[in-house]
């Protein structure tokens, strides 16, 4: 398997602040990882440099082989990264399937084709609402597949999923891990935050564990399970919070 | 209906029941009709005031595809107005082009300092974007009431210029009538009505709009934000350029401080906001209500007291945009639905049943 | 030469007088991101009840601030209770930027402005007070200005503290910086926000409405007279950075500065589309303002 | 977003919309000609009980403080012509005015014309003073072939751009700084004083440019040499930088133009600087001849010495025992008679005259009746019509009245003393120039409050 993104000493400082410590891993290519650590652990900050909302203060971020460390964001559709947002950002004046529709606007301009293309992601995302709802108006658990399915549209090989989970059911939990299982199969790479320490660890193909900024933990889902560091860091805690 | 819609689980309800198939069609007509023929046999005056009319629906459908759109508010547009007003006519005064050649040479000169200008302004946001706007605005006019030539061509500064008078002629997009001003600004309309409606089921209507809801989300996904906006601003700066160029022959008569002044401005985005903006019939709305209020508050209270046609201009203006948020343009479109409803109600429920037994 | 160094006193007393006038604003815009058009208007109002206290019951302008001040804060808290609120809540549901409440601000203004020109037509009034006509000079008669302009100066200075003291001092002001930072939080944390709203209004309303009381000293009060500022005021509130105190007295001080250097170097209109320019360029160069804070 | 699926449909509205539009256009072209010119018309014999005067003042916007004053003027000008018997020549026909503001704005001033003319059916319009109003007013009501009386607007292009329906009572702008060279030239020989240089001051409007530009033009055929010429952004603030620009330059002869507003912040400025020029200060009115700017200005002796071209008959040998009453009578009802107020009359009284001898409606009838107007004015046989003190209004091919003449008058103890041409001027008035540096001892309310004088710092 080939690594689809590779970081390297990726640091972000914000004034005298460490927000991401010298965090070096890869992504392979057709795989699920889960990013995950306690709040203020810098995964939303790593994230933002992946996409690059932000720029790190130093280290490179290389995706297929290609330095995107300082690539525009409204470059990164393009190359084929997409993502979501932790607070869901609808386009609240259109109906879902033009939302849909904006991403897949994306290297085209023939309207029809993407009209079709939005259907189908549409149905492929499994939402329950109206497609010519507003969106504004639609339930928590629509708006996130409204976001996935947007940044879908866009025809990404890399997706990431900043806390798709958070604000939704059990039921409606295993509706979107099913999601990004059958995402995973059409060939995308997905990154995820995830606070939902069972549901991320049971569709995950590897975890990441950020601590205070730093790589605490980096392996296989069960081996972040049982490591003592990360339980002791967060974990513990955690499922605790989960269970109860 | 279109299959597309038929294949989704839920849409075929809404687009038949909510939409209406007929929606659009009666309202059209009925406006194509009036509009066509309502200046027919009327006093000279209302024929002005209906030309006036669908010269700020124009102007104000040129604002609607970059503010109402992209959702900024420019009070700017009058400078890039002046501009193609100027153009024109300064062409025509000191070269004899005529008006028609003159006015897209300025319409293109015009987008491209609208692009120009476009640069900065979309750096800022909100107020600011709204402040710089009018900086620019008042900077071209303060310059232009100072300046007596521009390359050599003679503007009278703040005199302004008078544009000669070569009777009814259509080369020279010279008239003596208001008939033939009326039908060129109409199907100026119906050209600048059409081109929205493209771009609002296009590509660019999408992002556009995609912009105006959620800049960050938009840029997401690879939207080039600067670059939609300056084609708005392009296409915006377009139109209004030649809205200049029609008030120049109009009037026949410009000068700085009018046409590049921010009362000019306002109204135009007045007339948007109110009619509904980032909708297509929208300040077209605005301007068939509005124009004809001013000019009726004028009449009966103009002599009356001085400044009580623009007290309550200015009270019905707070009272509409505080009352009617969607602009009127959603109350029409709500009104023409339920008529449709109630005119066609009883086909659309026969052609229902006939596709549900199919 | 020595004109052009005795234009600088004169600019800086011209822009305490611009800048008094942009603290209102200041904090009208700081706190809650309106640019409120009708602050012209609303000016000239006070300026007309100045103008009434003193014809009919001889009260100094300076003095008549004690009634006047609190009318205009009452008028402002109303404005903003009654005709903005239900507006910004009408914005927040949907994302668009807040152009609803500018085009009623607009409307407001014309309201306010030719209800004054029903009462009290368009003629200009001025009043001749002992503050108006002492005229200050140096002895070697270079360099004049009147009592009445030193004045203005002055209580922009005074306002500015004054304004300070209540936004960085009191409980109230702290609340209000709160709000004005981040809207969302301060409401999760119990500050009653429209209240603070409508406070930060009323306090930006009283404080035109004491410049007022400077202006009217030696300009006039006429219906039209808030076009003499227009969008000169809001130029400034930006320059000097948003809801920045000093910053708006600092920039007005730049405005007045640039027109009076300007028209002793070059022209006063050539100084009025350097000041455009020099707007557009801080804006370019620096978005937050010369004094803003990201 | 809504989407409304009409393509086809827009399109057949478009292609209906063009077809009424061709059917239109070759429907109309007869019949448009054959409407415009006869509205309002009287058949002969037939005299109709009320006759509508058409005026468009500028009664909101920048320049409203002086368009009411004009609207009273002419108000009561038509009072006393009612009270007098109305149109004779039409069997007693009562004026009635018809107001329309033109909001100061240009296209709004032609706009009122296109209504007043097909609305209203008034046979003749009236207005706008403002030069930028009034030009393309005057286009339109040329275009709609009804009589226009320009009052108040000095645009050179009113009148040489060859409307035929529109007649000027009052001066071009050039005329109005020719009239100010004049009086220089008179005060040079008889004070025996030379100008050498001056300086121009003026608000950047058309009005404020086109007279700086004509005073510059005909000081340089003087040999004058201009030191500062300074624009002023209206309305300004403040001028006290600009006065001390000036007064750093030391002109012989400062050329000033602004409206009411700026005038009294300028007056101002220069009184608390102790500036004056030596020749004094010249100006072609505007802001310094109207009401507010007496009222106004600080002091009254900021406008002592200053050089006014007045249009009205106020003065010297013009004032006239009628206007004497019709002074008094109006300052019981609180109206102050003053230049402004006094075009306002003139208009609306030679609008009267021209009917009187049209005898009709009829536009046609009343364009020949102006072309032939010849109204005489002189001390021996006043006339009520040109309270503006005009010697005689006759209009040329052009449609001025070449007799619009002013008086240069300077305030001299806060009175406008007649002094320029000759044949205007007061009895034993002569010209006091050079202007003493008398800032201390002049006439006004100092006493009231400047006790406390000037502070030196």
């Amino acid at each position: 398997m080939t690594n689809i993104l590779e970081l390297r000493n990726v640091t972000k400082q914000f004034g005298g602040l460490v927000a991401v410590n010298d965090v070096t891993t890869d992504i392979e290519e057709g795989s699920i990882v889960g990013l995950i650590g306690p709040n203020g652990a810098g995964k939303t900050t790593l994230f933002n440099m992946i996409a690059n909302y932000f720029h790190p203060t130093s280290g490179t971020i290389h995706y297929k082989g290609n330095d995107i460390t300082n690539v525009k964001v409204d470059k990164m559709a393009k190359l084929g990264i997409a993502r979501t947002f932790q607070v869901t950002r609808p386009f609240g004046d259109m109906s879902i399937i033009d939302n849909i529709m904006v991403g897949g606007y994306l290297g085209t301009n023939n309207t029809k084709d993407v009209r079709k293309k939005a259907e189908e992601i549409y149905e492929y995302v499994a939402m329950t609402c109206n497609p010519l709802q507003v969106a504004s108006e639609v339930t928590t658990v629509d708006r996130k597949k409204l976001e996935v399915g947007r940044a879908l549209a866009t025809a990404p090989d890399l997706l990431l999923l900043d806390e798709v989970m958070a604000g939704c059911n059990p039921q409606e939990k295993l509706e979107l891990v099913e999601c990004a299982r059958k995402i995973r199969e059409s060939g995308v790479t997905i990154i995820i935050i995830e606070h939902d320490i069972k549901t991320i660890m049971s569709c995950s193909d590897k975890i990441i564990m950020l601590d205070r900024g730093s790589k605490l933990v980096e392996g296989l889902p069960q081996e972040v399970g049982n490591d003592p560091r990360a339980i002791s860091a967060y974990l513990g805690e955690d499922y605790v919070h989960v269970e109860g | 209906m279109n299959k597309q819609d038929e294949k989704l689980p839920g849409a075929a309800p809404v687009v038949d029941g909510k939409k209406g198939f007929l929606e659009g069609k009666l309202f059209l007509l009925i406006f194509a009709v009036l509009f066509a023929t309502v200046p027919l046999g009327m006093s000279s005056f209302t024929q002005h005031i209906l030309v006036l009319v669908l010269f700020y629906a124009f102007c104000a459908s040129a604002w609607n595809i970059l503010c109402g759109y992209i959702g900024v508010l420019s009070l700017g547009h009058s400078a890039l107005m002046g501009i193609g007003a100027y153009t024109t006519t300064l062409l025509l005064v000191h070269f004899g082009v005529s008006p028609w050649i003159g006015m897209f040479i300025g319409a293109f000169l015009t987008g491209i300092v609208g692009v120009l200008i476009g640069f900065p302004c979309f750096r800022m946001s909100g107020p600011y974007f709204t402040l710089t706007t009018i900086a620019f605005a008042e900077l071209l006019r303060v310059y232009l009431e100072n300046t007596k030539e521009i390359f050599g061509m003679s503007t009278k500064g703040a005199s302004g210029i008078t544009v000669p008078y070569t009777g009814d002629n259509v080369a020279m997009l010279s008239f003596l009538g208001k008939i033939p001003f009326y039908y060129l600004m109409l199907a100026l309309l119906v050209i600048i009505l059409l081109i929205t409606w493209g771009i609002d089921r296009s590509k660019l209507g999408y992002y556009f709009v995609a912009i105006r809801s959620d800049a960050d989300a938009a840029e997401s996904l690879g939207i080039k934000l600067l670059k939609y906006k300056l084609i708005g601003m392009f296409i915006s700066a377009f139109f209004i350029a030649i809205a200049g160029a029609f008030y120049a022959q109009f009037f026949r008569y410009i000068n700085p401080t009018r046409i590049f002044g921010l009362d000019m401005s306002i109204r135009i985005a007045l007339i948007a906001v109110v009619g509904g903006q980032g909708k297509i019939f929208g300040p077209t709305i605005g301007a068939v209500i509005l124009i004809p209020i001013t000019e009726l508050l004028s009449l009966y209270f103009g002599a009356t007291l001085p400044g009580l046609h623009l007290f309550i201009y200015g009270v019905v203006m707070v009272l509409v945009v505080l009352f009617m948020p969607k602009g009127i343009n959603d109350y029409v479109m709500r009104l023409f639905s339920w008529l449709e409803g109630l005119l066609f109600g009883r086909i659309r429920k026969a052609k229902e049943t006939a596709r549900t037994n199919s | 030469m020595e004109n052009t160094l005795l234009a600088i006193p004169q600019g800086i007393i011209l822009g305490g007088a611009y800048g008094a006038i942009a603290l209102g604003l200041s904090v009208i815009f700081g706190v809650t991101r309106v640019i409120n058009f009708a602050q012209g208007s609303m000016l000239m109002a006070s300026c007309f009840l100045y103008y009434v206290l003193y014809e009919n019951y001889g009260i100094d302008p300076y003095i008549g601030i004690i009634a006047v001040a609190p009318i205009m804060f009452l008028f402002g808290y109303a404005v903003q209770k009654f005709l903005v609120k239900p507006l910004i809540i009408r914005e927040r549901a949907s994302v668009i930027e807040p152009t609803s409440v500018m085009m009623m601000t607009i409307g407001f203004d014309f309201a306010l402005m030719y209800l004054f020109m029903m009462i009290f037509g368009a003629s200009y009034r001025t009043i001749k007070t002992t503050a108006s006509g002492i005229v200050v000079k140096t002895a070697d008669g270079m360099f004049t200005t009147t009592l009445s302009r030193i004045i203005a100066l002055i209580a922009g200075l005074v306002l500015a503290f004054a304004l300070w003291f209540i936004f960085n001092k009191t409980e109230l002001g702290t609340k209000i910086r709160a709000v004005a930072q981040n809207r969302t939080a301060a409401g999760l944390c119990g500050v009653d926000v429209f209240k603070s709203y409508s406070i930060a209004f009323g306090l930006g309303v009283a404080a035109l409405a004491v410049s007022g009381a400077c202006l009217l000293q030696f300009l006039y009060a006429q219906p039209n007279m808030g076009t003499m500022f227009g969008v000169k005021s809001f130029m400034i509130v930006v320059l000097g950075g948003l809801g920045s105190i000093p910053g708006a007295l600092i920039g007005g001080v730049i405005f007045g500065v640039v027109e009076t250097v300007g028209a002793q170097l070059i022209t006063g209109t050539a100084a009025t589309m350097l000041s455009f320019v020099l707007f557009i360029i801080v804006l370019v160069v620096k978005p937050t303002g010369l004094f803003g804070k990201k | 977003m809504k989407k409304y699926r009409f393509k086809t449909r827009l399109i057949v509205a478009f292609l209906i919309a063009l077809l009424a539009a061709v059917t239109a256009l070759s429907g109309c072209s007869g019949g448009d000609s054959g409407d415009s010119g006869d509205a309002g018309d009287t058949p002969a014999g037939e005299n109709p009980a009320e006759v509508e005067l058409g005026f468009i003042w500028p009664e909101t916007g920048g320049s409203s403080a002086i368009g009411l004053e004009h609207k009273i003027g002419a108000q009561k000008a038509i009072d006393e012509i009612n009270a007098n018997g109305g149109v004779k020549s039409m069997g007693g026909a009562k004026l009635v005015p018809v107001w329309k503001d033109s909001e100061s704005t240009a296209d709004v001033g032609a706009t009122k014309v296109e209504e007043l003319v097909t609305v209203d059916n008034v046979p003749i319009v009236i207005g706008c003073y403002n030069s930028v109003v009034t030009l393309p007013a005057a286009e339109r009501a040329n275009a709609l072939q009804t009589p226009f009386l320009s009052m108040g607007a000095v645009g050179m292009g009113i009148t040489n751009s060859g409307f035929e329906w529109v007649f000027r009572i009052n001066n071009t702008a050039e005329y109005d700084v020719v009239e100010l060279i004049k009086g220089l030239q008179l005060a040079e020989e008889e004070k025996g004083v030379e100008i050498k240089t001056y300086a121009v001051i003026y608000e950047n409007t058309d009005w404020g440019a086109d007279n700086a530009e004509y005073f510059k033009k005909y000081a340089e055929e003087e040999g004058w040499e201009c030191v500062v010429d300074e624009p002023v952004t209206t309305p300004a603030t403040d001028l006290s930088s600009q006065v001390a620009k000036i007064k750093a330059a030391n002109p012989d002869v400062v050329n000033a133009s602004f409206y009411t507003n700026d005038a009294i912040l300028f007056a101002d400025a220069c009184f608390n600087s102790d500036y004056q020029p030596p020749y004094g200060f010249w100006s072609s009115g505007g802001g310094m001849q109207a009401q507010d700017f007496f009222t106004g200005v600080q002091d009254p002796g900021s406008y002592e010495y200053m050089f006014v071209q007045e249009d009205w008959g106020v003065a010297g040998p013009y004032l006239y025992d009628w206007i004497k009453e019709l002074k008094d009578q109006l300052a019981t009802e609180g109206i102050t008679l003053n230049s402004y107020f006094a075009q306002g009359w003139t208009a609306a009284y030679v609008a009267y005259e021209a009917l009187e001898a049209a005898g009709t409606t009829d536009k046609e009838a009343i364009r020949t009746a102006l072309r032939d107007l010849d109204i005489e004015n002189s001390v021996d046989n006043p006339s009520r019509v040109v309270l503006t003190g005009y010697p005689r209004i006759k209009f040329d091919e052009q449609g001025q009245n070449t007799y619009s003449t002013g008086t240069i008058c300077q305030y001299q103890e806060g009175v406008a003393v007649g002094l320029s041409p000759v044949s205007n001027r007061f009895p034993d008035a002569e010209f006091i120039i050079p202007i003493p540096n008398d800032f201390a001892s002049r006439a006004g309310n100092m006493v009231e409050w400047g006790e406390l004088g000037k502070w030196e710092i």
